[in-house]
């Protein structure tokens, strides 16, 4: 992790519902990996005072001293907003690449991205480097409209087949994307999930990925106060490998990626008891 | 952080953080440079010498591993750790944060993987990095505070012990120990018996006299009193209707609570001028930490402000340096007689 | 605020309120703009009907009059007039406010001319106006809150009576009177017997446990329960070192307050599901009053939103309304089951 | 009083230490007179939530729809921080005129306008007045030093003699107003003071103008949280007409402009237990 100020390269609309900011943050960007987050700080004394933590969408390494950092948000609330506001040539304040990011599988092939909404973000990043791996790539993304469906251009460009959903219908499957996954897995012969999004639909492609005996790697969002793994605000319930023991685990540094079969869906909001040594301590 | 030179063992005064930025000619109040004086920034802490006045808040400073990252603990006064427990908590269930203006509640639960790792790894690692610590404990019953207590004796570069008597007394109805005094004396005064370090008793904002429960703890052996904890607030989701935290109620901190801290410090150290205080609650830069050291605070720990940023416990240390040397004020005691 | 019909006396539900921006097309949620349906906003308080749940808290809206060169003040469910005493007070030196994080800490000191002039000029005005009143008192005897009261009887307009038991009780040691349930319960039920409109106690936050000091209000005869008044706080000007207010303490209110406020109503509410509450604390916009309402505040009181914005109850009110149409809630009754 | 959103018509740095803001608010424009003020919103979700005061410094009603007023201010904290860098055709929520001005004598003919610092920014409003009215306007403006005095050019022309003092001997006489007072008085014949800027300063010339036994007129400055009349936030210790009584009166509503032999300069700061009918009232 590095905390600096950075400058805004640029900020565009991207779509019709999302800004996107280019960041110059070169450390950042050197070191990010596909999954990690950005901790970025709106412009301060404002009534709320916490940082807001963004996936990172895509890094350009191609001048080393201003390689970039990419995010691509939704104006959501006063951050956002306050973000949203923010111009090209800006100073701000950055603390990144944060947390584990997605693993690249070294003896499959075939990958298949699966992402929700703006929650898509961390595809793009991971999809360049599964292709720069050598992986074969597929992508089905769902949204509630086609209008927050991101960058669907650059998905396509990214997959060997790339399939959309949306909830009202206006772009590609009517419907959500657990409805086309088992197909998708048939034709792509997917033999990796990610899975980026809602809660909801990080269950539902995790319970699909298991019955289909697919590893499956999720990225959690939780309510994160510190983001840099000092205040246990953002933890999930996660089993350890052996699945006999369940303990709340900091999604911001021990994630925000995981292996879905080891979280516990049903476990959210739910006291929990047991106990096991940290994963991987 | 580089440029500042890197002290030497924990417990021993050092010149690192006086030398900190010592060469930067800086603006007066008026716009004009000035030559600075050295300033020394060193401090008795109910008869612990720290480097610096200003610690990590407990809970908000995870290990101290992470924030090294950030900067060299070692310009801190100390590490006050997560508070811990007998066996391991697994805190509260989720949401766990909800933002209000100007601060926010928490309701982590204590979460902590317990005093048997905490002296296996995480005191190991603090040791290593060469910071002094203060152990924060916590419990649901008296003979659990003590427990905890008794397994920190002796244990290295632990300065004080700080007792997180904002904690439900299982014993007592739930009560918090801090909300009674008698709680409080009966438990400051056994875990006082154990320990061969200072004991701090960190009180709760939430009584109605808390120079009261201050009484109670001093007169039970407490060398030292930490003010305040999180004030108790509930966030609703007005789309749903119902609490924004998992567990309903939670711990407000930040800015917003700064005011009702600087009182608490202050209606204590009035009543209890000789009793060295950590002060704390929405501190977030050096002018916060002055006010709060003007208040009656002998150390100033920092909290919520390290999530917003992780070098503030440094920046803030610049800081008073800076004022202290803009008016030619050469130690805290002197600071504090100036106001 | 042209464009509304203004409604007919004092005590009698109007269609004001609701008719306000009924024909503009609002969005919904989701952008789309959505047919209104019709909102009821009257609400019974302690069996006095009121055609809004929102009302002015005391000392934060003048005598009315400073306001009605705003709006219509029959918008507004009631006025709660600044607290008065027995004879007038001249209140605390100055400085009595300074600014805090997303907050005020205010040592007004209770000034006002007492209750002869409010009788006199006051109330005729806002009789005049034709706005219910709640009548705030204040005393520093139960004696003098007794005479307070009594002077009050059968006041034209007047449909409550709110003690401000928030007052340093000259017969204990300068304790609050809402700070010790022994002496809330004295002068409450002292008040009560002179009284021929509901009572409301205004509790302090600044206490262990609200639902003991509620409960005893409430066995004293308390029709209803005004929470919460000012949190103590403090602030220090780094510059002199001295307090930065006059009267040393103050108390702070605004948005910095509101998650103390939400959890102090919903404790209250949690323990006496029957005693209407008047919720307040730092209640800025539509957003926090129903926060308010769903923590169980039967009536919700706008204070130091009007500094900021003097329109801020009708805007709390219309904001209220456009929620409730916007979801089909019919009246508040529904909004609260919805919860 | 009126509460409505202005535009702002210009943002000017106003020499080197002050900001000037032009705001569009016609209702305000036509109905302000000299001393009173205009409580200005700085844009909201910050982390101070209150108005902020300022005097009246010019009107400019020659277009009836576009009528005008401007206020002088100088970055004291996060409220004039926030105000400085606001933009011309930015919207701001202004509330204004309050409070009671300054009033022009009927029989009297000698005026002379005292200011201290950035203080004295109702004096340009006010000499413009005084002069509309016929009458003599003479200045004497005091300041820590020269780039804290308002406007120099503008008062030496409105000031048929015009002074200007500097602690630090900068520009004019070095020391303070009170040191030339006695001399201005004299030389100008004055019959009627002004005076606005620090307390100290009002006390002083207060006393000054008692002794010459000439009228004073003063307005105060106090930390106000409403600025509308409704917090009593604001009071100073005023003396009854006939000088038997002291109350804690309004500044806002009631001032900021009192007579300032009636202000009880040595009980600032000290409980008042004396009571009296609202001066007026
Ligand atoms: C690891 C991580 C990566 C993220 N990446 C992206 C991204 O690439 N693009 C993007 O648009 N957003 C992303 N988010 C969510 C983003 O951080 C929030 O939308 C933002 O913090 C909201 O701030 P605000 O002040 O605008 O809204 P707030 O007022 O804070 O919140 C507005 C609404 O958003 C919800 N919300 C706030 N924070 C979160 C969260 N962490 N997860 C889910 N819901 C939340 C709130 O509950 C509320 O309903 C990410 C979150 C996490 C934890
Ligand atoms: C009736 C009235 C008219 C005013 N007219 C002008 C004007 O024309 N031009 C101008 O520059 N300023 C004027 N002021 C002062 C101005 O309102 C303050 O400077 C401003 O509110 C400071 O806000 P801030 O957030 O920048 O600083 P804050 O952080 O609020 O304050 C910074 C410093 O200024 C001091 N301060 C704040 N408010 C006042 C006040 N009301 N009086 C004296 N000191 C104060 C504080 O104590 C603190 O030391 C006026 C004040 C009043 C009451
Ligand atoms: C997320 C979080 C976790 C906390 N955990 C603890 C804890 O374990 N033990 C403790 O004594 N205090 C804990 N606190 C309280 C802080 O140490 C501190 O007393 C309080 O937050 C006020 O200071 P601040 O406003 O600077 O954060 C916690 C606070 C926060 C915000
Ligand atoms: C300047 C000021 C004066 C107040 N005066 C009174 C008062 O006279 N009587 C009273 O019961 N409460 C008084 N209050 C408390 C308010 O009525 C209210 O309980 C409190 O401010 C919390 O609400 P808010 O955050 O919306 O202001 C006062 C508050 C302020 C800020
Ligand atoms: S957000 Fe603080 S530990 Fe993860
Ligand atoms: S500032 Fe509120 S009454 Fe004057």
């Amino acid at each position: 992790m590095k905390h600096y100020t950075g400058e805004i390269l640029s900020h565009r609309k991207h779509g019709e519902e999302y800004h996107s900011l280019t960041v110059v943050a070169p450390d950042i960007a050197e070191a990010a990996r596909p999954g990690q987050f950005v901790n970025l700080r709106p412009p301060p004394d404002r009534s709320f005072i916490l940082r807001r933590p963004f996936s990172i969408c895509r890094v350009n390494r191609s001048s080393s001293w201003a390689a970039t950092v990419e995010v691509i948000f939704d104006i959501r609330g006063p951050g956002t907003a306050a973000l949203a506001a923010m111009k090209a040539h800006d100073p701000i304040d950055v603390i990144g690449p944060v947390g584990r990011g997605f693993v690249v599988p070294k003896n499959r092939q075939n990958c298949l991205m699966v992402g929700g909404g703006v929650g898509a973000t961390p595809l793009f990043f991971l999809g360049e480097e599964l292709r720069a791996a050598g992986k074969r790539v597929d992508v089905l993304c769902g949204a509630a409209r086609g209008s927050r469906l991101v960058n669907t251009l650059e998905l396509k460009r990214l997959g060997a087949i790339t399939e959309f959903t949306t909830d009202d219908g206006s772009v590609g499957h009517h419907g959500m994307v657990t409805d086309l996954l088992p197909s998708m897995i048939e034709r792509c012969g997917t033999e990796v999930i990610y899975a980026c999004g809602p809660r909801p639909m990080l269950a539902a492609v995790t319970a699909l990925a298991i019955k289909h005996r697919i590893p499956v790697q999720v990225a959690l969002e939780e309510q994160m106060a510190c983001g840099i793994g000092i205040c246990m605000s953002c933890v999930a319930p996660i089993y350890n490998r052996e699945g006999t023991g369940l303990m709340n685990v900091r999604t911001c540094l021990e994630g925000p990626v995981f292996n879905g079969a080891r979280v516990a869906w049903d476990r959210y909001g739910a006291d929990i008891d047991e106990w096991d040594a940290p994963p991987g301590n | 952080m580089s440029g500042i030179q890197s002290g030497p063992v924990v417990h021993q005064e050092t010149e690192t953080v006086r030398q900190i930025d010592r060469n930067a000619e800086l603006p007066a109040r008026d716009g004009r440079p000035v030559a600075r004086s050295p300033v020394d920034l060193s401090v008795m802490l109910a008869g612990v010498p720290l480097r610096s006045p200003i610690v990590s808040a407990s809970g908000c400073f995870g290990s101290g591993r992470e924030v090294s990252e950030f900067f060299d603990l070692r310009h801190l006064g100390a590490v006050t750790v997560k508070s811990m427990t007998l066996e391991p908590w697994q805190g509260k269930p989720t949401p766990r944060m909800v933002e209000t203006p100007s601060g926010m509640l928490n309701a982590i639960g204590l979460q902590n993987k317990g005093v048997e790792y905490f002296l296996q790894y995480d005191l190991r690692w603090l040791n290593s990095a060469k910071v002094p610590v203060i152990a924060s404990i916590a419990g649901n019953t008296k003979e659990e505070f003590v427990r905890v207590a008794g397994r920190l004796r002796g244990a290295p570069g632990v300065i004080a012990i700080e007792a997180n008597i904002s904690c439900p007394n299982l014993e007592d109805r739930n009560n918090m120990f801090s909300h009674d005094p008698k709680a409080t004396h009966a438990v400051i005064s056994a875990i006082r018996r154990e320990l061969d370090v200072p004991l701090f008793a960190k009180l709760s904002p939430n009584v109605t006299s808390i120079t009261e429960i201050a009484a109670a703890a001093v007169d039970a052996g407490a060398g030292g009193l930490s003010l305040i904890n999180t004030v108790v607030g509930m966030a609703i989701d007005v789309e749903t209707g119902r609490p924004a935290l998992g567990g309903v109620m939670g711990g407000l901190s930040g800015p917003a609570i700064r005011p009702i801290a600087v009182r608490a410090v202050y209606e204590v150290h009035q009543a209890f001028p000789d009793i060295p205080i950590i002060g704390m609650g929405g501190v977030m830069n050096a002018h916060d930490a002055l006010e709060m050291m003007m208040a009656g605070a002998t150390a100033v720990a920092v909290g919520t402000a390290n999530f917003v940023n992780p070098e503030s416990a440094i920046e803030i240390t610049k800081g008073i340096e800076r004022f202290m040397a803009d008016r030619g004020i050469r130690n805290l005691a002197r600071l504090k007689r100036s106001a």
